[in-house]
């Protein structure tokens, strides 16, 4: 037993660091959040050049295998630095797809994942993040609501302008082309209703396509959420989908709370640096013990969730992975609450960047399941005794 | 003691009840952090000001109806039960206002509170500057006299309202070689359209432009847009901060009304026995800031000014405002993260309650300091 | 409108306080916890002589007309000066008893009770508080379960030594003599089921009736809590009963609500002394500001309590009274964390006599209805809109 | 990085569970702070010495089994979940002992050790005095030269187990003359039955004796029992805090074991959805102390100094295990506030743990300092 990251991991964690401070991840989430993703995009190929999706990937299909661990890592630092797109999306897509039997899907779109080549966003519900600039587009119907597991479907959209499907081989990046319109689907059900099929059209666009509708406004201005239109190419159905997304939710989850863990401990050295030179009564505030203390408690919060998501990571435990999408994500948030009262004023405006991590921190709570789900998995146990 | 109203109260509530009942818009106004929302939230003061309810307490001459505080509180209850919009005129209104009724000359009276009253002139407070939050003695900007008035220069920021209101007032240095940082301050009140007036509007974190900043450039203030003696800005402002004003802050009727939508969200939400405790918490802390303002209203009525207990008050509400809206996000469980939901206004807005009027930090320290009676410390 | 004590309210509380200050209440509550209740009837009597317990007790009986303003302020001074005893339940039991149809029992026992000639306890459950020192014993059976209404009943003791009954003019506080064994009763059940109809024999002896089981230990020590004995002797029955006790419990969750204030603005004031002049590093522990902070918390919790309770004194109703009941004893139990926090290990102890506090504050949470039970009761609604 | 065991770990584990579930008592021993359920715990460390579990960790020559930090780690799992009793030993164990291996001489070793492994020598710590609690620089009591020893004078107090110890150990000034509080002061060892010392129980919330007021007047100690230096007793003291008795202060295996309990009590009580956060909370935050204290063991291993990091550690335990018990305790309802259930105790023992070891607030300092850099304050 070392429940230590070994040299490599560590790193991992600080190449990506490096190159993500000198990438001025600010700028590239103000222009995501107007929906232009060319820096965006740009910074995509890095992360994926320095192998980060690539952990989520078979070697079969030019991954290094599925790597919770290094996963977990990578996410801390791509949290910590408050790196937009559907970056879980795409790691959840891609262990979905290697789980289903036909090794089809797998095949064919796997490399482009882990290369970076594409993107992919996934949904299990109403909407799905980024879905106008992802290539590929997932949707399961539902898989953990109250319908029998042997009925969830998996619908995929072909990339635009290929007529022969997702399942071509390659799938690369194609950009500043519209996709067609959908063929509608006719026993899918209404988008509003839960449970409902949906899935969305692929889009390379850098925007929404023109008439589509609009994401939903989150607080979180990096995160544009589309709600689903109806209807979606059946990509595979039954148990085995069932199955493959339970593996891509636990993924999913793990890889928001190694997110959100990064987004606070991000927030907490802003904030720590901050108190530093911000003068007061004449004095820098992280002098008084009021502040001293808030700090504290929130190092703390935030260092009890970082084993909870590295054991997570290596037990793959439901709720191994339940508690440590909870523990970080309340400890983020927790976090977010001291950094915008120790700033004050400057701390509330969307202007300074500190916003960018606040409202984050905020939006993952809910994100790839909430502290409520996530408190009732962890006491309907199913793990080994801890 | 008692809680009982008089039948003159009993009447003046079925008044304004029927009142509201009759032009409270159906549908929620635009945000009043918009321009669009700015403009409708300026003609719903004008509505309210044609049948003397935008200034319940003020004397009849200036446009109000002379109601005592109970008169006051009863007015909000309602105004909020009834699902009213916010007030664009709130910082005139309970910030200027009071200064100008105790400090203010008839003749500023005369012309300013009229045209506040109707919403014809949106106020802006001019407060805070960069290097002054908490610590508001250490202010910056200066106030240089000239001619017939002053010259005003340097920045402000943090300006509430200030993106699309008409007017601002607040305190600038008019002799900066006194020695301690409280002296040689003036209050003074000036356009914001003015030359040499700059605003910035500042978007908060939902990037609605809720304040902005103010950069002024020699900007001339006639004297009799001075309130009160040259020199004594510190001493006029903190003269009214202790007064009713503390109550008068943030009305019960708000956290009533807030605290009913909570428990009918939550009933809608199908009444999840999880999240009981803080719904229950919820309307029994607006329950207790009702009761206790009407006996804060009550002391004040009776003669005992209204000193560090509106510490309090700022930290209880605050505090009370933002558990309510968390409250709520967690009942909206995903849909929590949109900003287009019934909720998210108030809760973006919440989350500053804690740090403006007074960081709770600060109060905090008042509390201890001035109301238990431990020893100051270095904080 | 005026919500506010007036000079007459004032005066009242503050001559209770003075009175009880000259008592040396904490000397008084050790004796109590040891079964000796001779301080603690002395105390008693100059209670009852400064009005309180007429404060409960209509005129025509002797009292002052039932007045829970007055019971409030008093409550508050009892609970300032942790008076032991079945203060709450003699509260109760005299509005109980005069809620009934039948006026017999109310004349017979309320002028002792007024006068403070007699103690009572009252019970709906399955301990009664000091039932060996208490000269009247109640027991209603379960008005609160889910029982129909109509069939609650009322049980209870003759006075020891007086085969007259309880109903006998006068019942004069017997002192040194012990209660004969209870006549059983053939249809009343286990003392240990839930719902069971018990009554409790009446004692005015100093200690339990030996061979009598011993009091339950709380942790507050004052708290004497007997379990009862089946048996009992029927005293009303039907709707009256179940009224006339929904009255009591309110009175008495009024009561427990303004004594848990009490108790955490006793600790408030005791801490607030100690942090001044207990130094450590050099300075007043009260310098720090994490210490004033807490203590500022504390104060905030217990003033925004105050008003709850004289709202619900006002009132009556059922949510005001239960929001009173919650928010005093939780602002009461942080308080007590705080001072305990900030006495350290001297709090600590039981010698110490801020203990004597801290316990009480524990125990009365879940007194005459628990967090769990008021929160219900506020979100069940019933009162006007607030 | 990982979290598996070694076939070797493992099979200790096996051994350790097969011994506890043999020797385990049926009912719960009576309360460790009453005499009888002194004696009784005394007896069990012996039953635990015989079969070398009761200092696992120690060197085979002393009556452990040279157990590593991992193999501590597992048997208190496995102890905890066993319900085996409370360790009368600890502060012997897990206080005085680190220091004797770091600095006592081998005679003392030899001397001390083995009777504290059998329990036949019970220590209490004598570390507070009255005017010295989270101020433990600021101790009083003396230590005076004398032939062939020293003299204690002084009071000590909350010292625990000393209503039924055998011997303590503590800081004694043994030169007032230095300008520094931290100098000049020397680490003895003493006897609780020497002629001088008056040991005088204290009874903690629940009245019982958890501890003592030690009096001590001109109480011969020979120099074999100083430990270390004369004078060098602050350092000596500091310098085992920061090493891994930070880390076995209080086990993972001890909340584990009791957030089980808080979840079967729940079961127990129908699993209420009202509760269902604060139970999840503690099984989650007895989850995270354990892989934290796995982490930190870790590093241990690999060579890390435990350093300030001893103080999240503080801070989190003690308040995950005040938040359990009042969990429990809520779900009592109003058999929560009897002495005689199953969580009492342990209620009334976490609420002593944001006091004891440090103060909460305290720790809470040296966070801010040590591991966040923020600048010293005045507190």
């Amino acid at each position: 037993m070392r429940f230590l990251l070994d040299a490599e991991q560590r790193d991992f964690a600080a190449s990506l660091d490096a190159m993500l401070t000198a990438a001025d991840t600010a700028a590239v989430v103000r222009d995501w959040s107007r929906g232009d993703h060319a820096s965006g995009r740009a910074l995509w190929s890095r992360i994926a050049e320095a192998g980060v999706f690539s952990l989520a990937v078979g070697e079969k299909y030019g991954g290094m295998g599925v790597r919770p661990v290094e996963l977990a890592v990578a996410f801390v630092e791509l949290g910590r630095h408050a790196v937009p797109g559907p970056l879980v999306e795409t790691v959840a897509a891609a262990v979905l797809l290697a789980g289903l039997e036909e090794a089809g899907p797998a095949e064919r779109l796997l490399p482009a994942l882990a290369s970076g080549k594409s993107a992919a966003t996934l949904t299990t519900g109403r909407y799905a993040l980024d879905a106008d600039m992802a290539d590929v587009a997932l949707a399961v119907a539902d898989p953990c609501s109250g319908a029998p597991r042997s009925e969830a479907t998996l619908f995929v959209t072909p990339p635009p302008g290929r007529p022969d499907g997702p399942l071509a081989a390659g799938s690369p990046l194609a950009s500043g082309s519209r996709s067609p319109a959908p063929a509608a689907r006719p026993d899918s059900r209404s988008s509003a209703g839960p449970g409902a099929a949906h899935r969305t059209p692929l889009r390379t666009t850098s925007s929404p396509t023109p008439g589509g509708p609009p994401p939903r406004p989150s607080l979180d201005p990096a995160r544009r959420l589309f709600p689903l239109p109806s209807g979606g190419e059946l990509l595979a159905t039954g148990p085995q989908v069932s199955e493959a997304a339970a593996r891509a939710l636990l993924l999913a989850r793990l890889s928001t709370a190694a997110q959100a863990l990064g987004v606070g401990l991000a927030l907490l050295d802003r904030t720590v640096a901050y108190v530093e030179q911000r003068t007061q009564f004449g004095a820098p505030i992280g002098s008084f013990q009021a502040v001293k203390h808030r700090l504290a408690d929130a190092k703390i919060a935030l260092e009890f969730a970082r084993p909870l998501l590295f054991g997570a990571a290596l037990t793959l435990g439901p709720a191994d992975v339940a508690a440590a999408k909870v523990t970080a994500c309340e400890a983020a948030y927790r976090t977010a609450r001291t950094a915008l009262q120790l700033h004050g004023a400057i701390g509330y405006t969307a202007e300074y960047d500190l916003s960018l991590w606040l409202t984050k921190a905020r939006a993952l709570r809910t994100a790839w399941g909430g502290p409520r789900e996530c408190r009732a998995l962890v006491l309907s146990g199913g793990d080994r005794r801890w | 003691m008692d809680l009982a109203f008089t039948q003159e109260e009993e009447a003046f509530r079925a008044e304004a009840r029927a009142w509201l009942a009759a032009h409270v818009p159906d549908a929620p106004l635009p945000s009043l952090e918009t321009a669009e929302g700015f403009a409708a939230h300026r003609a719903w003061e004008a509505e309210l000001a044609a049948d003397r309810w935008s200034v319940v307490n003020w004397p009849v001459e200036y446009g109000g109806r002379g109601a005592d505080l109970i008169r006051w509180l009863i007015f909000e209850e309602e105004y909020w039960s009834a699902g009213a919009p916010g007030r664009v005129g709130q910082n005139g209104i309970s910030l200027l206002a009071p200064t100008l009724f105790d400090h203010g000359t008839e003749e500023q009276r005369e012309r300013v509170l009229p045209s506040m009253a109707t919403g014809e002139v949106v106020w802006a407070q001019a407060w805070s500057e960069p290097e002054a939050g908490s610590d508001l003695a250490s202010l910056r900007s200066r106030a240089r006299r000239t001619d017939g008035g002053w010259l005003l220069s340097g920045q402000k920021t943090w300006s509430s309202r200030a993106a699309f209101a008409d007017r601002a007032f607040g305190l600038f240095r008019s002799d900066p070689d006194l020695p301690r940082p409280h002296q040689g301050l003036t209050y003074l009140m000036f356009d914001l359209r003015a030359p040499g007036v700059t605003v910035r509007p500042i978007g908060r974190l939902d990037g609605k432009p809720a304040f902005a900043e103010l950069f002024l450039d020699e900007v001339f203030v006639p004297d009799k847009d001075v309130i009160g003696e040259p020199g004594q800005g510190w001493r006029i402002a903190m003269s009214t901060a202790d007064n009713e004003r503390g109550l008068m802050l943030r009305s019960p009727g708000r956290f009533l009304a807030a605290a009913e939508a909570l428990r009918a969200l939550w009933a809608e939400r199908g009444s999840p026995r999880r999240e009981e405790d803080r719904v229950a918490d919820a309307l029994i802390g607006a329950r207790a800031y009702q009761l206790f303002t009407h006996a804060a209203a009550s002391r004040f009525l009776d003669g005992d000014p209204i000193g560090a207990e509106s510490s309090l008050n700022k930290v209880f509400w605050s505090e009370l405002d933002l558990a309510l809206h968390e409250t709520a996000l967690d009942l909206l469980g995903e849909e929590g993260e949109f900003t287009d939901t019934p909720w998210s206004e108030g809760y973006v807005f919440s989350l500053a309650g804690p740090i403006y009027a007074g960081t709770n930090e600060i109060q905090r320290d008042i509390i201890a300091e001035r109301l238990l009676g431990l020893p100051k410390g270095r904080r």
